[in-house]
Protein backbone atom coordinates (compact mmCIF):
# COMPACT_ATOMS: atom_id res chain seq x y z
CA UNK A 1 0.00 0.00 0.00
CA UNK A 2 0.78 3.59 -0.48
CA UNK A 3 1.36 6.06 2.31
CA UNK A 4 1.32 9.88 1.92
CA UNK A 5 1.81 12.71 3.59
CA UNK A 6 0.70 16.01 3.36
CA UNK A 7 1.73 19.87 5.42
CA UNK A 8 3.98 19.50 8.04
CA UNK A 9 3.07 16.26 8.66
CA UNK A 10 4.79 15.48 5.29
CA UNK A 11 7.69 17.98 6.19
CA UNK A 12 8.55 16.01 8.73
CA UNK A 13 8.63 12.95 7.51
CA UNK A 14 10.70 14.05 4.79
CA UNK A 15 8.31 12.47 2.02
CA UNK A 16 5.40 12.86 0.08
CA UNK A 17 4.44 9.34 -0.13
CA UNK A 18 6.35 6.45 0.01
CA UNK A 19 5.03 2.63 -0.45
CA UNK A 20 4.94 0.97 3.01
CA UNK A 21 4.45 -3.15 3.82
CA UNK A 22 3.63 -3.11 7.48
CA UNK A 23 3.11 -6.65 8.96
CA UNK A 24 0.27 -8.29 9.03
CA UNK A 25 -0.70 -7.42 12.85
CA UNK A 26 -0.95 -3.60 11.65
CA UNK A 27 -4.82 -3.53 11.59
CA UNK A 28 -5.98 -0.22 11.90
CA UNK A 29 -5.19 3.65 11.07
CA UNK A 30 -3.45 3.55 14.58
CA UNK A 31 -1.83 0.30 14.54
CA UNK A 32 0.09 1.88 10.98
CA UNK A 33 0.69 5.09 12.94
CA UNK A 34 2.71 3.14 15.98
CA UNK A 35 4.56 1.10 13.16
CA UNK A 36 5.81 4.27 11.22
CA UNK A 37 6.68 5.35 14.56
CA UNK A 38 9.28 2.62 15.01
CA UNK A 39 10.16 2.47 11.91
CA UNK A 40 12.76 6.22 12.66
CA UNK A 41 13.22 9.86 14.34
CA UNK A 42 11.21 11.77 11.42
CA UNK A 43 8.37 10.07 12.02
CA UNK A 44 8.38 9.62 16.01
CA UNK A 45 8.74 13.59 14.86
CA UNK A 46 5.95 13.63 12.33
CA UNK A 47 3.12 11.94 14.76
CA UNK A 48 5.18 12.58 18.36
CA UNK A 49 0.77 13.76 18.88
CA UNK A 50 -0.56 10.95 17.09
CA UNK A 51 -3.89 12.47 18.59
CA UNK A 52 -4.34 15.43 16.23
CA UNK A 53 -3.03 14.00 12.57
CA UNK A 54 -5.76 12.98 10.75
CA UNK A 55 -6.27 10.16 8.15
CA UNK A 56 -8.04 9.23 5.37
CA UNK A 57 -8.55 5.88 3.31
CA UNK A 58 -8.69 5.75 -0.16
CA UNK A 59 -9.38 9.76 -0.30
CA UNK A 60 -12.05 9.13 2.70
CA UNK A 61 -11.54 10.57 6.16
CA UNK A 62 -11.59 7.86 8.88
CA UNK A 63 -11.01 7.66 12.47
CA UNK A 64 -7.75 6.41 13.64
CA UNK A 65 -9.45 2.70 14.48
CA UNK A 66 -10.28 2.26 10.86
CA UNK A 67 -9.38 -1.19 9.51
CA UNK A 68 -6.34 -0.73 6.55
CA UNK A 69 -7.35 -4.16 5.18
CA UNK A 70 -7.64 -3.86 1.85
CA UNK A 71 -6.10 0.31 1.31
CA UNK A 72 -4.74 1.36 -1.76
CA UNK A 73 -3.30 4.93 -0.27
CA UNK A 74 -3.43 5.73 3.42
CA UNK A 75 -2.49 9.17 3.79
CA UNK A 76 -2.04 11.58 6.95
CA UNK A 77 -1.85 15.26 7.55
CA UNK A 78 -2.77 17.62 10.18
CA UNK A 79 -5.97 19.17 10.77
CA UNK A 80 -7.43 21.08 7.58
CA UNK A 81 -6.74 24.62 7.25
CA UNK A 82 -8.51 25.37 3.70
CA UNK A 83 -11.85 27.61 3.19
CA UNK B 1 -23.82 21.26 -9.17
CA UNK B 2 -20.23 22.25 -9.63
CA UNK B 3 -16.68 21.71 -7.77
CA UNK B 4 -14.00 22.49 -8.60
CA UNK B 5 -10.46 22.87 -7.49
CA UNK B 6 -7.92 24.84 -9.61
CA UNK B 7 -5.25 27.40 -9.20
CA UNK B 8 -6.53 30.00 -11.44
CA UNK B 9 -8.57 32.62 -10.06
CA UNK B 10 -12.42 31.97 -10.18
CA UNK B 11 -15.25 34.53 -11.27
CA UNK B 12 -17.52 35.02 -9.09
CA UNK B 13 -20.40 36.54 -10.68
CA UNK B 14 -20.30 33.95 -13.36
CA UNK B 15 -20.59 31.47 -11.18
CA UNK B 16 -23.45 33.13 -9.84
CA UNK B 17 -24.84 34.26 -12.79
CA UNK B 18 -24.68 29.99 -14.28
CA UNK B 19 -27.03 28.97 -11.40
CA UNK B 20 -29.55 31.57 -12.64
CA UNK B 21 -29.56 31.38 -16.45
CA UNK B 22 -32.45 30.16 -18.30
CA UNK B 23 -34.57 29.53 -15.42
CA UNK B 24 -37.27 31.61 -13.24
CA UNK B 25 -38.05 29.64 -10.47
CA UNK B 26 -34.84 30.78 -8.30
CA UNK B 27 -35.66 33.57 -5.73
CA UNK B 28 -32.05 33.72 -3.77
CA UNK B 29 -28.75 32.93 -4.28
CA UNK B 30 -25.69 33.26 -1.89
CA UNK B 31 -22.02 34.02 -2.73
CA UNK B 32 -19.27 33.72 -0.44
CA UNK B 33 -16.08 34.75 -1.29
CA UNK B 34 -13.34 33.66 1.11
CA UNK B 35 -9.95 36.25 0.71
CA UNK B 36 -6.59 35.97 1.51
CA UNK B 37 -5.81 38.52 4.44
CA UNK B 38 -2.71 40.21 5.00
CA UNK B 39 -2.79 39.74 8.46
CA UNK B 40 -2.00 43.62 9.16
CA UNK B 41 0.79 43.53 6.58
CA UNK B 42 3.02 41.42 7.64
CA UNK B 43 1.75 38.15 5.06
CA UNK B 44 3.32 37.87 1.67
CA UNK B 45 1.08 35.21 0.51
CA UNK B 46 0.05 32.17 1.43
CA UNK B 47 0.42 28.61 0.01
CA UNK B 48 -2.35 26.51 -0.09
CA UNK B 49 -1.27 22.70 -0.39
CA UNK B 50 -3.82 20.13 -1.06
CA UNK B 51 -5.14 16.81 -1.19
CA UNK B 52 -5.28 16.02 -5.06
CA UNK B 53 -8.34 14.11 -6.00
CA UNK B 54 -9.41 13.91 -2.52
CA UNK B 55 -10.08 17.00 -2.66
CA UNK B 56 -12.57 17.18 -5.36
CA UNK B 57 -14.02 13.94 -3.66
CA UNK B 58 -14.49 15.45 -0.61
CA UNK B 59 -15.72 18.77 -1.81
CA UNK B 60 -18.36 16.72 -3.55
CA UNK B 61 -19.28 14.64 -0.51
CA UNK B 62 -20.04 18.12 1.23
CA UNK B 63 -22.10 19.76 -1.70
CA UNK B 64 -23.71 16.49 -1.81
CA UNK B 65 -25.11 16.84 1.73
CA UNK B 66 -26.07 20.34 1.34
CA UNK B 67 -28.10 19.69 -1.10
CA UNK B 68 -30.01 16.21 0.87
CA UNK B 69 -30.65 19.06 3.78
CA UNK B 70 -32.00 21.93 2.15
CA UNK B 71 -33.96 22.06 -1.70
CA UNK B 72 -30.86 24.29 -3.66
CA UNK B 73 -31.45 24.81 -7.19
CA UNK B 74 -28.07 24.63 -7.52
CA UNK B 75 -24.64 24.70 -5.70
CA UNK B 76 -20.79 25.65 -6.97
CA UNK B 77 -17.90 25.19 -4.86
CA UNK B 78 -14.37 26.36 -6.24
CA UNK B 79 -11.63 26.36 -3.51
CA UNK B 80 -7.82 27.26 -5.21
CA UNK B 81 -4.17 25.89 -4.04
CA UNK B 82 -0.70 26.94 -4.70
CA UNK B 83 0.29 30.42 -4.12
CA UNK B 84 -1.95 32.98 -3.34
CA UNK B 85 -1.67 36.90 -2.70
CA UNK B 86 -3.30 39.14 -0.02
CA UNK B 87 -6.23 40.39 -1.09
CA UNK B 88 -6.72 37.59 -3.77
CA UNK B 89 -9.87 35.17 -3.67
CA UNK B 90 -9.14 31.91 -2.10
CA UNK B 91 -12.54 29.72 -1.97
CA UNK B 92 -15.94 30.32 -3.47
CA UNK B 93 -19.72 28.88 -2.23
CA UNK B 94 -22.89 30.11 -4.47
CA UNK B 95 -26.26 28.21 -3.59
CA UNK B 96 -29.16 28.64 -5.24
CA UNK B 97 -32.75 28.19 -4.00
CA UNK B 98 -36.54 29.37 -4.19
CA UNK B 99 -36.29 30.70 -0.82
CA UNK B 100 -33.42 32.79 1.34
CA UNK B 101 -33.44 30.40 4.48
CA UNK B 102 -31.94 27.81 2.45
CA UNK B 103 -29.43 29.38 0.24
CA UNK B 104 -28.48 30.76 3.41
CA UNK B 105 -27.56 27.73 5.64
CA UNK B 106 -26.62 25.89 2.55
CA UNK B 107 -24.02 28.03 1.63
CA UNK B 108 -22.61 28.30 5.66
CA UNK B 109 -22.91 24.76 6.21
CA UNK B 110 -21.01 24.30 3.34
CA UNK B 111 -18.10 27.04 4.04
CA UNK B 112 -18.01 25.44 7.87
CA UNK B 113 -17.72 21.67 6.50
CA UNK B 114 -14.73 23.03 3.92
CA UNK B 115 -12.70 24.58 6.54
CA UNK B 116 -12.92 21.31 8.61
CA UNK B 117 -13.19 18.59 5.81
CA UNK B 118 -11.84 19.11 2.91
CA UNK B 119 -7.94 18.58 2.46
CA UNK B 120 -6.76 21.85 2.06
CA UNK B 121 -3.46 23.20 4.64
CA UNK B 122 -2.33 26.99 4.45
CA UNK B 123 1.63 27.92 5.02
CA UNK B 124 2.23 31.09 5.45
CA UNK B 125 5.11 33.68 3.93
CA UNK B 126 5.68 36.21 5.67
CA UNK B 127 7.02 39.55 4.06
CA UNK B 128 10.36 39.78 6.64
CA UNK B 129 11.45 36.75 4.74
CA UNK B 130 10.85 33.75 6.93
CA UNK B 131 8.39 31.37 5.93
CA UNK B 132 6.37 29.52 6.81
CA UNK B 133 4.04 28.61 9.75
CA UNK B 134 1.41 26.29 8.80
CA UNK B 135 -1.87 27.77 10.08
CA UNK B 136 -3.10 26.31 12.84
CA UNK B 137 -6.69 24.63 12.65
CA UNK B 138 -8.89 26.65 15.10
CA UNK B 139 -11.33 25.29 17.45
CA UNK B 140 -14.28 27.78 16.01
CA UNK B 141 -14.13 25.93 13.10
CA UNK B 142 -15.04 22.75 14.37
CA UNK B 143 -17.70 24.64 16.88
CA UNK B 144 -19.01 25.87 13.41
CA UNK B 145 -19.35 22.76 11.87
CA UNK B 146 -20.44 20.28 14.81
CA UNK B 147 -23.62 23.23 15.45
CA UNK B 148 -24.90 21.35 11.87
CA UNK B 149 -24.98 17.80 13.76
CA UNK B 150 -28.21 16.60 14.28
CA UNK C 1 -21.46 51.99 3.30
CA UNK C 2 -23.76 52.25 0.49
CA UNK C 3 -27.71 52.26 -0.14
CA UNK C 4 -29.45 52.80 -3.19
CA UNK C 5 -33.22 52.73 -4.35
CA UNK C 6 -33.42 52.77 -8.06
CA UNK C 7 -35.40 51.49 -10.58
CA UNK C 8 -32.48 49.73 -12.77
CA UNK C 9 -31.14 46.98 -12.43
CA UNK C 10 -27.34 46.22 -10.38
CA UNK C 11 -24.53 45.23 -10.76
CA UNK C 12 -23.79 42.27 -7.73
CA UNK C 13 -20.25 41.76 -9.08
CA UNK C 14 -18.91 45.69 -9.68
CA UNK C 15 -20.63 46.01 -6.45
CA UNK C 16 -18.99 43.39 -3.83
CA UNK C 17 -15.53 44.05 -5.54
CA UNK C 18 -16.38 47.72 -4.63
CA UNK C 19 -16.33 46.31 -1.15
CA UNK C 20 -12.47 44.68 -1.19
CA UNK C 21 -11.12 46.95 -4.24
CA UNK C 22 -7.74 48.87 -2.86
CA UNK C 23 -7.29 46.69 0.69
CA UNK C 24 -5.96 43.16 1.88
CA UNK C 25 -7.60 42.70 5.49
CA UNK C 26 -11.05 41.65 4.39
CA UNK C 27 -11.48 37.77 4.68
CA UNK C 28 -15.23 37.38 3.77
CA UNK C 29 -17.98 38.69 1.35
CA UNK C 30 -21.55 37.59 1.20
CA UNK C 31 -23.12 38.78 -1.43
CA UNK C 32 -27.24 37.52 -1.35
CA UNK C 33 -29.31 38.48 -4.39
CA UNK C 34 -33.32 38.00 -4.33
CA UNK C 35 -34.95 37.21 -7.33
CA UNK C 36 -38.19 38.01 -9.08
CA UNK C 37 -39.45 34.22 -9.34
CA UNK C 38 -42.47 32.96 -11.95
CA UNK C 39 -44.82 31.38 -9.26
CA UNK C 40 -44.64 28.28 -11.30
CA UNK C 41 -44.97 30.04 -14.67
CA UNK C 42 -48.15 32.58 -13.65
CA UNK C 43 -46.31 35.61 -13.00
CA UNK C 44 -46.04 37.92 -16.03
CA UNK C 45 -43.98 40.64 -13.42
CA UNK C 46 -43.85 42.20 -9.84
CA UNK C 47 -44.64 45.74 -9.67
CA UNK C 48 -42.69 47.19 -6.41
CA UNK C 49 -44.14 50.19 -5.01
CA UNK C 50 -42.35 51.92 -2.64
CA UNK C 51 -42.02 55.12 0.20
CA UNK C 52 -39.53 57.48 -2.10
CA UNK C 53 -37.13 58.91 0.61
CA UNK C 54 -38.19 56.79 3.69
CA UNK C 55 -36.97 53.69 1.90
CA UNK C 56 -33.25 54.81 1.66
CA UNK C 57 -33.52 56.08 5.20
CA UNK C 58 -34.56 53.29 6.99
CA UNK C 59 -32.72 50.83 4.57
CA UNK C 60 -29.93 52.92 5.98
CA UNK C 61 -30.99 52.88 9.51
CA UNK C 62 -30.99 48.81 8.93
CA UNK C 63 -27.35 49.38 7.84
CA UNK C 64 -25.74 51.03 10.48
CA UNK C 65 -27.65 48.46 13.02
CA UNK C 66 -25.78 45.56 11.47
CA UNK C 67 -22.57 48.00 11.51
CA UNK C 68 -23.34 48.50 15.19
CA UNK C 69 -23.89 44.84 15.80
CA UNK C 70 -20.51 43.12 13.57
CA UNK C 71 -17.19 44.17 12.86
CA UNK C 72 -18.13 44.57 9.04
CA UNK C 73 -15.57 46.10 6.50
CA UNK C 74 -18.41 47.27 4.27
CA UNK C 75 -21.91 46.56 3.90
CA UNK C 76 -24.00 47.50 0.42
CA UNK C 77 -27.68 47.56 0.05
CA UNK C 78 -29.26 48.00 -3.06
CA UNK C 79 -33.41 47.66 -3.62
CA UNK C 80 -34.99 48.12 -7.05
CA UNK C 81 -38.53 49.10 -7.31
CA UNK C 82 -41.27 49.15 -10.16
CA UNK C 83 -41.82 46.30 -12.81
CA UNK C 84 -39.62 43.42 -12.18
CA UNK C 85 -40.37 40.62 -14.25
CA UNK C 86 -39.60 37.23 -13.16
CA UNK C 87 -35.61 35.68 -13.37
CA UNK C 88 -35.13 39.87 -12.80
CA UNK C 89 -32.68 40.82 -9.35
CA UNK C 90 -34.84 42.86 -7.07
CA UNK C 91 -32.67 43.65 -4.39
CA UNK C 92 -28.93 42.98 -3.29
CA UNK C 93 -27.00 42.87 -0.07
CA UNK C 94 -23.26 42.73 0.30
CA UNK C 95 -21.32 42.42 3.59
CA UNK C 96 -17.14 42.30 3.88
CA UNK C 97 -15.66 41.46 7.26
CA UNK C 98 -12.21 39.73 8.53
CA UNK C 99 -14.28 36.85 9.03
CA UNK C 100 -17.00 34.68 7.63
CA UNK C 101 -19.12 34.51 10.44
CA UNK C 102 -20.38 38.23 11.42
CA UNK C 103 -20.26 38.56 6.57
CA UNK C 104 -22.81 35.95 6.50
CA UNK C 105 -24.65 37.23 10.07
CA UNK C 106 -25.07 40.48 9.15
CA UNK C 107 -26.00 39.60 5.61
CA UNK C 108 -29.12 37.35 7.01
CA UNK C 109 -29.91 40.10 9.61
CA UNK C 110 -29.66 42.76 6.95
CA UNK C 111 -32.40 40.81 4.54
CA UNK C 112 -34.69 39.95 7.32
CA UNK C 113 -35.03 43.38 8.33
CA UNK C 114 -35.22 44.85 5.07
CA UNK C 115 -38.13 42.31 4.41
CA UNK C 116 -39.72 43.10 7.38
CA UNK C 117 -39.20 47.27 7.58
CA UNK C 118 -37.98 48.61 3.86
CA UNK C 119 -41.42 50.39 2.70
CA UNK C 120 -41.67 48.05 -0.39
CA UNK C 121 -45.02 46.40 -1.69
CA UNK C 122 -45.04 44.07 -4.29
CA UNK C 123 -48.24 43.57 -6.53
CA UNK C 124 -48.66 40.93 -8.98
CA UNK C 125 -49.01 40.78 -12.24
CA UNK C 126 -50.47 37.92 -13.46
CA UNK C 127 -50.01 35.78 -17.01
CA UNK C 128 -53.54 35.53 -17.47
CA UNK C 129 -53.99 39.27 -17.37
CA UNK C 130 -55.94 39.48 -14.13
CA UNK C 131 -53.56 41.90 -11.82
CA UNK C 132 -52.88 42.52 -8.85
CA UNK C 133 -53.23 40.86 -5.68
CA UNK C 134 -50.57 42.36 -3.15
CA UNK C 135 -48.06 40.06 -2.18
CA UNK C 136 -48.89 39.01 1.40
CA UNK C 137 -46.43 39.41 4.18
CA UNK C 138 -45.74 36.20 5.71
CA UNK C 139 -45.54 35.67 9.48
CA UNK C 140 -42.08 33.66 8.66
CA UNK C 141 -40.33 36.78 7.77
CA UNK C 142 -41.61 38.29 11.07
CA UNK C 143 -40.01 35.33 13.21
CA UNK C 144 -36.73 35.27 10.71
CA UNK C 145 -36.39 39.32 11.73
CA UNK C 146 -37.34 38.71 15.60
CA UNK C 147 -34.56 35.67 15.90
CA UNK C 148 -32.02 38.89 16.32
CA UNK C 149 -34.12 40.72 18.75
CA UNK C 150 -32.08 40.11 21.91
CA UNK D 1 -50.23 67.93 8.18
CA UNK D 2 -49.90 65.63 5.10
CA UNK D 3 -51.05 62.44 5.13
CA UNK D 4 -50.07 59.47 2.55
CA UNK D 5 -50.68 56.24 1.59
CA UNK D 6 -49.01 52.78 -0.15
CA UNK D 7 -50.12 50.02 -2.06
CA UNK D 8 -53.43 48.49 -1.20
CA UNK D 9 -54.70 51.42 1.56
CA UNK D 10 -53.90 54.18 -1.10
CA UNK D 11 -56.25 52.33 -3.62
CA UNK D 12 -58.81 51.77 -1.34
CA UNK D 13 -58.44 55.58 -0.13
CA UNK D 14 -58.26 56.42 -3.71
CA UNK D 15 -55.36 58.83 -3.20
CA UNK D 16 -51.59 58.88 -2.59
CA UNK D 17 -52.10 61.90 -0.31
CA UNK D 18 -53.84 64.77 1.19
CA UNK D 19 -53.54 67.40 3.56
CA UNK D 20 -55.67 66.67 7.13
CA UNK D 21 -56.10 68.72 9.69
CA UNK D 22 -57.48 66.69 12.30
CA UNK D 23 -59.10 68.29 15.66
CA UNK D 24 -57.04 68.50 18.63
CA UNK D 25 -58.13 66.11 20.50
CA UNK D 26 -56.58 63.30 17.33
CA UNK D 27 -53.52 62.81 19.81
CA UNK D 28 -52.55 59.66 18.62
CA UNK D 29 -51.90 57.74 15.07
CA UNK D 30 -54.50 55.04 16.53
CA UNK D 31 -57.26 58.53 16.63
CA UNK D 32 -55.86 59.80 13.44
CA UNK D 33 -57.04 56.27 11.77
CA UNK D 34 -60.34 56.87 13.90
CA UNK D 35 -61.10 60.13 12.48
CA UNK D 36 -60.51 59.30 9.32
CA UNK D 37 -62.28 56.44 9.17
CA UNK D 38 -65.53 58.57 10.29
CA UNK D 39 -64.62 60.66 7.26
CA UNK D 40 -65.86 58.10 4.23
CA UNK D 41 -66.29 54.68 3.53
CA UNK D 42 -63.36 54.47 1.68
CA UNK D 43 -61.26 55.56 4.57
CA UNK D 44 -63.10 52.50 6.48
CA UNK D 45 -62.74 50.12 3.88
CA UNK D 46 -58.70 50.98 4.11
CA UNK D 47 -58.90 50.85 7.73
CA UNK D 48 -61.20 47.65 8.08
CA UNK D 49 -58.60 45.79 9.43
CA UNK D 50 -56.42 48.77 11.25
CA UNK D 51 -54.08 46.75 13.72
CA UNK D 52 -52.80 45.67 10.00
CA UNK D 53 -52.31 48.89 9.26
CA UNK D 54 -48.35 50.41 9.31
CA UNK D 55 -47.48 53.94 10.20
CA UNK D 56 -44.82 56.09 9.88
CA UNK D 57 -44.35 59.29 11.04
CA UNK D 58 -42.03 61.88 9.08
CA UNK D 59 -40.58 58.12 7.34
CA UNK D 60 -40.18 56.67 10.56
CA UNK D 61 -41.80 53.64 11.86
CA UNK D 62 -44.35 54.09 14.89
CA UNK D 63 -46.54 52.37 16.40
CA UNK D 64 -50.46 53.17 16.58
CA UNK D 65 -50.02 54.67 20.36
CA UNK D 66 -47.66 57.28 18.87
CA UNK D 67 -48.18 61.06 19.54
CA UNK D 68 -48.91 62.91 16.10
CA UNK D 69 -48.13 66.34 17.54
CA UNK D 70 -45.79 68.21 15.41
CA UNK D 71 -45.40 65.53 12.50
CA UNK D 72 -45.09 66.66 9.09
CA UNK D 73 -46.00 63.57 7.04
CA UNK D 74 -47.95 60.71 8.23
CA UNK D 75 -47.79 57.05 5.87
CA UNK D 76 -50.24 54.84 6.12
CA UNK D 77 -49.68 51.13 4.37
CA UNK D 78 -49.92 46.92 4.69
CA UNK D 79 -47.01 45.05 6.10
CA UNK D 80 -43.81 45.34 3.72
CA UNK D 81 -43.25 43.20 1.31
CA UNK D 82 -40.13 44.37 -0.23
CA UNK D 83 -36.75 41.98 -0.29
Amino acid sequence: MKAVYFAWVRERVGATDEDIAPPAEVRTVGDLIGWLVSRGENYAYAFENAKAIRAAIDRKHVKHDALIAGAKEIAFFPPMTGG
Amino acid sequence: MAVRVQSEPFDAAAEARALTAGRADVGAVVTFVGLCRDEGGTLAALELEHYPGMAEEEISRVVAEAQARWPLMGATAIHRYGKIAPGEDIVLVVTASAHRAAAFAAAEFLMDYLKTRAPFWKKEHRKDGTSGDWVAAKDADDAAADRWKA
